[in-house]
């Protein structure tokens, strides 16, 4: 089969606002017009005059244009050729444009007890107008991620999320690993700043459960003013020594929160004294990693006792 | 006193090793409670004849008990003893279905518990420049005897954990 | 390594009730007890009498063991040794037990137009205790289903649903095809009854779409006692011929559904009259391939008008 018409590009992604020297050509017998086959460009349906034509040795005929720069991420060129007062089709482009990706940002990671994964996430920053790669990678470190162990796979997320995943198998826990975030596209690449940070030290705490402490031949009924307590740590966290915190506030009323702590992070019972007496009372708690470096769970549901 | 200078070993150091030491043991417990639920194995005293038969091999913790306890020595037989049971737990691979990921925790965190103690001799000069020799690992024929094993496996460890959490706790004292 | 115990089975799967025989060879220097060691066997945490033992040429002791007839579909058989008085477990195996499948029944499939695909669904019959594998196998074939030409790839079902989807590249929309379900566990094989269908004549059709009439400058507002509808079909069905059929009754009141039909499926404006006046109508229709078979489509959902 004899091409009939063919469009060569330098690229087919360029830049927006960048303009394309586009080539068409076309061969002798498919214009059938002898030797003066006008060739005509067209840019989506917009003619676009300027275009240069010669005869190349095989007797097909070439011809170049320069089109303006591009100001849409997807435009159509198309190669036409003047045929009994049709104008004809030869062959069709897509020009694609857009730009390089910018530097993902606020990478940041949290360690997950319950899937046992290391979830990032990021800002992916603005729109390129063109199909991007992001790439979560990251490697072990001995010292503060200076130098670089042995590479961690790719981590690669789900259809266009701005997060990933790393599983636990490919985790040291108490280890340093850099990782950062890798965007890329058919004008180039960008790279995040790069995290240093030990998995468990962003170990993200589920918050501990807050009991009244019913009254029981073992348990004295509280003093006036005061509240008996039971909390117990998130069970998948129970293996981390961790400090407490305990918030209170009158249920109505306008009084902010008042802070109880540091707290053990294991009591069967607890008396909080110093309150207003027949009182409502809301009560939530929240636990930290402590001694060793950690995130502050979120509060607990509220637990609201009477006085 | 055989102690050696506790204070040598950074405060940090010991209270990671101590919240990897109560890890293990949860991992470990959790094996021990699915091998009794899925396959009824929950005593490893019946299965002594078989675990003599098939050589599972235990791990030496002298220096790290009461009576003879000797921090760098403690240190040493700590590291060997976590590789070996990360051997041994490699070796059960294909114990059950069900118990697989269980398994694969379990021996995640042997080994990073076995890589802190490593780099932490490393850092401080003492890490050994020969490799220890490594004990045979036993091969298990059968499903069988890869959930028999895994259960001795585990009683073994549970002991091994205790020992070292003992000492642990004592080195960490300020 | 040495075999300390092994127990050899005829067979893991029996059926249900059937006694099972089974062996433990216990090798010499595993029970370290020389000669006489005193094999046991457990069924569950029963100790079952009634074994026999004897010695083999190697020196290792061989016990067999009829079991009682299993009621239970699984079971766990241990091979133990008193050793130093204790019971040591030397050799575990899962006994399962359960029936051959039944023949799957009310084996019924629809073409759906939307997704494109023949939708068959079936009883699986009885739990038989095992794992049992279902796929649904079809044919092509000329005539009514006696001769088989090309076989279609078998369609399994996603986890034990009772329903299977075959797409529509595997499909001859007008042509014959012989569809039955085959039931598969380590005791037998099921087949059901064979359908013989075209998948053109069991399309699923989505009912019809109903309107009010508006009055307007071009529809004159309808007699009394009348009311002025409007219906369409189902858009991806427009292509088959059709015909419908109405039904309404009074909102209020015990009347029964009065029918209209076969009306044709196209129309852009019908009167239906021999109403009560001033009374509120539940009107409902639905539509089948026509003259060609077809499946009725559900009634379409109620449009309610006032005469």
């Amino acid at each position: 089969l004899e091409e009939c018409g063919r469009i060569s590009l330098p690229a087919s992604t360029v830049r927006l606002g960048d303009s394309i020297t586009a080539s068409c050509t076309v061969s002798p017998n498919c214009s059938r017009l002898g030797s003066e086959a006008q060739i005509l460009w067209k840019l989506e349906t917009e003619p676009q005059p300027g275009e240069r034509q010669r005869r190349l040795e095989d007797g097909s005929q070439e011809s170049t244009i320069t089109l303006p720069p591009l100001h849409h991420p997807r435009a159509l060129l198309s190669c036409c050729l003047r045929w009994e007062n049709t104008l004809q089709i030869l062959d069709q482009a897509e020009l694609v444009a857009g730009y390089p990706p910018a530097a993902p940002h606020n990478l940041s990671c949290l360690m997950n007890l319950t899937t046992n994964s290391l979830i990032c996430q990021w800002e992916p920053g603005p729109d390129n107008h063109l199909p991007t790669n992001f790439t979560l990678k990251s490697f072990r470190s001995r010292g503060n991620c200076q130098t670089q162990e042995e590479p961690i796979p790719d981590c690669v997320p789900k259809d266009a999320e701005s997060r990933c995943s790393i599983p636990r198998k490919h985790l040291q826990l108490y280890q340093n690993m850099g990782i950062w975030v890798q965007a890329e596209n058919a004008l180039g690449t960008g790279k995040s700043p790069e995290l240093c940070l030990v998995p468990m030290d962003v170990v993200k705490l589920e918050p501990p459960t807050l009991w009244a402490l019913a009254p029981s031949p073992e348990v004295a009924p509280p003093q006036p003013g005061c509240l008996l307590l039971r909390w117990e740590l998130w069970k998948p966290s129970l293996y981390i020594d961790q400090k407490c915190e305990l918030r209170h506030q009158p249920q109505l009323g306008e009084a902010s929160w008042a802070l109880v702590g540091p707290l053990l992070s294991q009591t069967l019972q607890y008396e909080l004294c110093g309150l207003l007496p027949s009182t409502a009372y809301t009560l939530q708690m929240r636990c930290v990693r402590w001694p060793l470096p950690g995130q502050w769970s979120d509060w607990s549901p509220s637990l609201i006792l009477t006085t | 006193t055989p102690l050696g200078p506790a204070s040598s070993l950074p405060q940090s150091f010991l209270l990671k090793c101590l919240e990897q030491v109560r890890k293990v043991q949860a991992d470990g417990a959790a094996l021990q409670e699915r091998l009794c639920a899925t396959h009824k194995l929950c005593h490893p005293e019946e299965l002594m004849l078989l675990g003599h038969a098939l050589g599972i091999p235990q791990a030496p913790l002298s220096s790290c008990s009461s009576q003879t306890l000797q921090l760098m020595g403690c240190l040493h037989q700590l590291h060997s003893g976590l590789s070996l049971y990360q051997r041994l737990l490699q070796a059960l691979a294909g114990i059950s279905p069900e118990l697989a990921p269980t398994l694969d925790m379990l021996q995640l965190d042997v080994t990073d518990f076995a890589i802190s103690i490593w780099q932490q001799m490393e850092d401080l000069g003492l890490a050994p420049a020969v490799p220890p020799t490594q004990a045979t690992m036993p091969t298990f024929t059968s499903a069988f005897q890869r959930r028999a094993g895994g259960t001795l496996v585990a009683s073994n460890l549970r002991s091994f954990l205790e020992v070292a959490h003992r000492a642990l706790r004592h080195f960490a004292k300020p």
